[in-house]
């Protein structure tokens, strides 16, 4: 295979994927022999590009900027991939939709004025701030996903084994590998 | 009592009937439009005319064309008035002597009527249901003579088999071979059950039949507690029926009272006792296991089968479970034989079946025809076809269980084994007919909230299968699902049919199955598209 | 007590009659997947998965509650199986909140366990995020109903083996849930004698031990049927 | 011996005491478990009867009944929550029960509803803060052929429309 153009992108996680990415360590260094990143939070790129071959999406789907990426996402990438229990299952960033459908407001002004110790302010400034959509949604809800890298976080090495799976296109991930949590 | 004392209350009986008889229908529908002051009216108009010596106002059950009621018919004449206010009582009377009166009536020949052969309803309309010596002068209780006194329990089994009655609760499963397993099973204690948890909504054929004529009940169960060694029935009466149930105890007081039930029927040693157990609003419990647990007084979640309830049932004895209809044939059987019987419907479904017409449809109510009549006759010819010149678009049959029949298929014949291919099932016999105005994914989907709201929530499948598949039908219908959404909907409906405990779940995704097989234009109708269809991902599990 | 002969995914096994299809598997080594089923207690037949195809039968039967036959033909793995499976875990997953990363039994969790070895890796229907709640009432034990999946272990357990009756099942279908006595907290049970084996027999987080860490919260199931076996057939086998 | 009188079996007994002498219902009541000699089986029996006598099955019949049946409190809990036709909360002066059996859903069943909802500002199985309306539905009352069919305070009535499922509920309530 040439090399393989890879995105990852951050949704609405807590970065701790990334984290574990970054645990691959020296594999890291295998990996950049074999792929070009394109476009991920740990590069210096603003607008996600054309032609890629494989993103890692971490987190859920939380607010309409997410959504309008990862509709981009899917319209200029291969093989998508949800990478971690929040882009899978929503995990604890779903658990906001436990308050049912009118809930923005109501999570807005725990975060941010009740739970603040300086300057509790609501974060309304239209066009600046993404509005929350009302109900969090799992990646594969909204777009086709074609595979799954479950666990919070993916211990790092689940992570090079799916990716060494990958790039030799042998099967993917079983057993204990599929692991949420 | 003996067979002597049973000739001579029907003697009696017969000897102080009136010249004429005024028929007046008491069942539950006709009672909601004030029947029951029809008929204090009618007895006064009668009694101011000076005719108490002439005719009879008699209280009777369901006289079957129950969207009319109240209704009211005159013996010998055969009038039969319509929509009867208690204003309308002396007008009757006065048209028994010949008067000319503008009052609402319905032809007793039209084909409603003429098309019927009543077996399980013969007395339904014609007796008394209050006065067990109404039954027995339409010849009740002869039939539980002769198997008693002049059968051995085999015979009676044999008539059953030879009979080719099928149980007349939905599956149609042969009710001789049930009454026969039971009978063979091991046991001290055994036990009858009559389901009469009549849960589909849409069908009151069992609630007319108990209203009606309880005797018959009482009788089709002593004679199979006979023929399969069991001395106590039950009968699971569902709470919705209030009338049923006290007029069942009435007819349990009767019988006892003439030794035709309890200790020594027929001066014989045989005992049977029924007593009656009422349900408290849980459809599942229609589900015989279900059903069984809650005569226990348990929730009445069901358990698997096997052990069938003819080997293990009720109290972990063997049990004869039969519904409300089936038991309603036992009686003309043995008293008119098998042979008759067996001449009548199809080669595998024998008999008649009683059908509740509801719905979109002219003439609503109740009708027994025989078995392999076309749906067109039922629905077009009697049921007068759909009502302000609408047009019929199709037929549900078999409730929550069952399937929607399209009109072109109208001229399938109604018989366990056809309505099964058209992916519908005979289920007790509710018959709703719908018209151009319903719309099938909405069908579906109210059928689907039945299922969900009346899953026990023991097993998995169809306590969560059927929220998902009721999710996905809102979707739909909200227009905000793609073509993805539809599969999904298709392959829980394989999940849970294949997977559930009971026949509750089996059954649950069949509204859906068969409103896609014949309309599935309207759910595509409204599908969106799905701007990220990737072909690739149909393979994937 | 005679032995019957049969075959259980092609390979001829032998087992005592009355033996179970899911034991006589066991025996013979063959895994069948099950979350309801508890040795120690009698089996409900609830949870769908242990499911196998008979030769003959054309519904599927629970290998839990069916008895083996002479001559029987089982088939407990096939695709068609492993996926009527994997959507009854997926539904599970979707009925209530189940969220592993912050689940105490995170790692001792037969529902977690199930999924990634039937390779359950997502949900394909929408999540129905019910509202339940905790009752945390208990003076060392807790019940967290989001995690509960209804397979009534507890309830037969604290029936069954304690005799208590505390636990049963309140309400229908989706809206279904474990109680204490009357609907009240647990810490408020006349009944309750703080016995745990509850605790033992729950499949999943739903049922803890307060103040366990995910790592301490590894369950003995084994002394469940320790006391069974111990009361009922005088064998204290450990 | 004062920690035995005050054990929770002991509180209950006298509490069973209180209720009997207090309340001639619960004397009803007894002697409808006694005409089923206290059979566990009967349960679903004695608790149609307690509704009918108390309206709703309050904590203290469920407990009452639980003792007098010998039976686990639990369970017995279970079962009244089980089926639908039991209560746990008290009911409006009225009730109003809308059928939406398939005959009568296919005739506008669910417009009725829809109308005494608005109407009346309360859900189905919900009742009026100022307690007077029940708001109820069935899954068939077997009276397909008189569809729709509405059960106001236990008559059934046929043929009913928003328009008159409203005049009968609007004499009840205000809306």
């Amino acid at each position: 295979m040439d090399r393989i153009k890879i995105a990852t992108v951050w949704l609405g996680g807590c970065a701790g994927c990334h984290m574990s990415f970054l645990d691959l360590d020296e594999f890291l260094i295998d990996l950049a022999g074999r792929v070009d990143v394109v476009y991920s939070p740990i590069i210096d790129v603003k607008e996600y590009p054309e032609g890629v071959d494989l993103c890692l999406i971490e987190g859920a789907v939380c607010n309409e900027d997410n959504l309008e990426l990862l509709h981009q996402i899917r319209a200029r990438t291969k093989i998508l991939v949800s990478f971690g229990d929040c882009a899978i299952t929503c995990n604890v960033t779903s658990l906001r939709n436990l308050l049912g459908p009118k809930n923005t407001d109501q999570i807005l002004q725990r975060a941010y004025v009740e739970a603040a110790d300086t300057n509790p302010v609501k974060p309304g400034l239209e066009g600046i701030v993404p509005r929350l959509l009302p109900k969090v949604r799992p990646v594969h809800d909204v777009v086709p996903v074609e595979h799954f890298l479950p666990g919070c976080p993916p211990p790092a090495p689940r992570i090079k084994a799916f990716l060494t799976n990958l790039l030799d296109q042998t099967p993917a991930l079983t057993g204990a590998q599929l692991k949420f949590g | 009592m003996t067979l002597n004392d049973l000739q001579e209350t029907k003697a009696k009986e017969l000897a102080t009937r009136k010249k004429i008889v005024l028929r007046c229908c008491l069942a539950a529908g006709c009672i909601s439009s004030d029947a029951k002051g029809v008929k204090e009216q009618l007895v006064k108009a009668v009694a101011e005319a000076g005719l108490q010596d002439e005719v009879e106002v008699r209280g009777v059950g369901c006289m079957k064309l129950c969207c009319e009621g109240p209704l009211v018919q005159a013996d010998p004449s055969n009038a039969l008035y319509i929509k009867v206010t208690p204003d309308n009582a002396p007008a009757i009377i006065a048209a028994l002597k010949g008067g000319k009166v503008a009052l609402q009536q319905a032809d007793p020949n039209s084909p409603f009527f003429t098309k019927q052969e009543p077996i399980v309803l013969a007395n339904c309309g014609l007796i008394d249901p209050e006065r067990i010596e109404s039954y027995i002068a339409a010849d009740g209780y002869l039939a539980l003579h002769d198997a008693i006194v002049e059968m051995e329990p085999k015979d009676v089994l044999d008539a059953m088999v030879k009979s080719g009655l099928r149980g007349r609760g939905g599956a149609g499963f042969p009710t001789g071979l049930k009454w026969g397993t039971v009978a063979k099973s091991p046991g001290a204690r055994k036990y009858v059950i009559c389901n009469a948890d009549e849960g589909d909504p849409g069908a009151f054929m069992d609630r007319s039949v108990l209203e009606s004529d309880p005797h018959a009940i009482l009788e089709g169960m002593v004679i199979a507690g006979y023929a399969v060694g069991a001395d106590q029935g039950y009968i699971y009466c569902r709470a919705e029926y209030p009338l049923a149930i006290t007029r069942l105890q009435k007819a349990i007081h009767q019988a006892k009272r003439l030794g035709l039930l309890g200790a020594g029927i027929f001066e014989s040693p045989i005992n049977f006792n029924i007593d009656i157990r009422i349900g408290a609003g849980a459809f599942v419990c229609g589900e015989e296991t279900a059903l069984m647990a809650s005569v226990e007084g348990k929730r009445g979640t069901p358990r698997p089968r096997p052990p069938f309830p003819a080997e293990r049932g009720l109290f972990d004895c063997p049990t004869l479970i039969n519904n409300v209809e089936t038991f309603a044939n036992v009686a003309p059987i043995l008293r008119r034989g098998v042979e008759w019987f067996a001449g009548i419907g199809t080669e595998k479904s024998k008999g008649t079946k009683v059908f509740a017409l509801a719905g979109k449809i002219q003439n609503t109510g109740l009708i027994e025809v025989p078995m392999g009549t076309p749906l067109r006759t039922i629905v077009e010819e009697m049921g007068g076809g759909a009502p302000d010149g609408g047009k019929i678009k199709a037929v549900q049959t078999g409730g929550p269980s069952g399937g929607c029949i399209p009109a072109q298929h109208l001229d399938t014949p109604v018989d366990y084994e056809s309505l099964t291919q058209l992916g519908s099932i005979m289920g007790s016999g509710g018959m709703i007919v719908m018209d151009e105005t319903t719309r099938m994914v909405d069908v579906a989907r109210f059928f689907m909230e039945f299922c969900m709201d009346e899953s026990c929530g023991k097993c998995i499948p169809c306590r969560a299968g059927t929220v998902q598949m009721h999710h996905l039908l809102v979707k739909l219908l909200a227009r905000e699902a793609n073509a993805r959404d539809l599969a999904q909907l298709e392959e829980l409906c394989d999940m849970v049919k294949n997977t559930s405990l009971c026949g509750l779940g089996q059954t649950s995704p069949n509204p859906v199955l068969s409103t896609l097989r014949f309309f599935r234009e309207e759910y595509e109708e409204l599908l969106q598209p799905d701007p990220h269809a990737v072909p690739q991902l149909a393979a994937k599990p | 007590m005679a032995a019957k002969t049969l075959t259980i995914d092609g390979t001829q096994i032998s087992a005592e009659n009355h033996t179970s299809i899911l034991q006589a598997a066991k025996e013979a080594g063959v895994k069948i997947p099950t979350l309801c089923h508890l040795e120690g207690v009698y089996d409900v037949g609830a949870c769908r998965l242990c499911l196998v195809e008979v030769k003959g039968s054309n519904k599927l039967m629970p290998a839990c509650t069916t008895r083996i036959y002479e001559g029987m033909e089982v088939t407990t793995d096939n695709e068609r199986l492993q996926k009527y499976r994997r959507m009854t875990l997926e539904l599970l997953f979707a009925e209530r909140n189940h969220v592993c990363a912050v689940c105490v039994a995170n790692g001792h969790c037969e529902l977690q366990a199930l999924a990634y070895e039937l390779g359950m890796d997502h949900v394909r229907y929408d999540y129905c995020y019910p509202k339940w709640g905790v009752d945390a009432s208990h003076r060392f034990m807790g019940m967290d109903h989001n995690r509960c999946i209804l397979c009534q272990r507890c309830v037969r357990v604290c029936w069954h083996i304690e005799g208590a009756g505390t636990k049963n099942v309140s309400g229908r279908g989706s809206k279904s849930h474990i109680i204490s006595d009357l609907n009240e907290p647990w810490g408020n049970s006349t009944t309750c004698t703080s016995c745990g084996k509850c605790l033992l027999a729950c499949p999943t987080g739903a049922l803890f031990h307060k103040g366990d860490t995910a790592g301490e919260s590894l369950r003995d199931r084994s002394k469940l049927e320790f006391i069974v076996n111990a009361r009922e057939k005088q064998q204290w086998t450990v | 011996m004062n920690t035995l009188l005050e054990s929770p079996r002991n509180k209950a007994v006298a509490r069973f005491a209180q209720l009997l002498a207090s309340d001639k219902r619960y004397k009803i009541l007894e002697a409808h478990i006694k005409k089923f000699q206290h059979r566990q089986d009967a349960l679903i029996e004695v608790l149609h009867k307690a509704q009918e006598l108390f309206g709703y099955l309050e904590d203290d019949v469920l407990r009452y009944t639980a003792a007098q049946l010998k039976l686990p409190a639990s369970r017995v809990y279970g079962v009244a929550t089980f089926y639908h036709f039991f209560t746990l909360k008290p009911q409006g002066e009225h009730n109003c029960v809308v059928c939406m059996g398939t005959a009568c859903y296919v005739k506008g069943a669910d417009k009725i509803l829809a109308a005494v909802e608005a109407s009346a500002h309360i859900k189905a199985g919900e009742t009026t803060p100022d307690n007077k309306l029940s708001l109820l539905t069935a899954r068939c009352i077997g009276a397909c052929g008189i569809a729709p069919a509405v059960v106001y305070d236990g008559t059934v009535t046929p043929r009913q429309t928003p328009e008159t499922a409203l005049a009968q509920i609007n004499q009840w309530v205000t809306p």
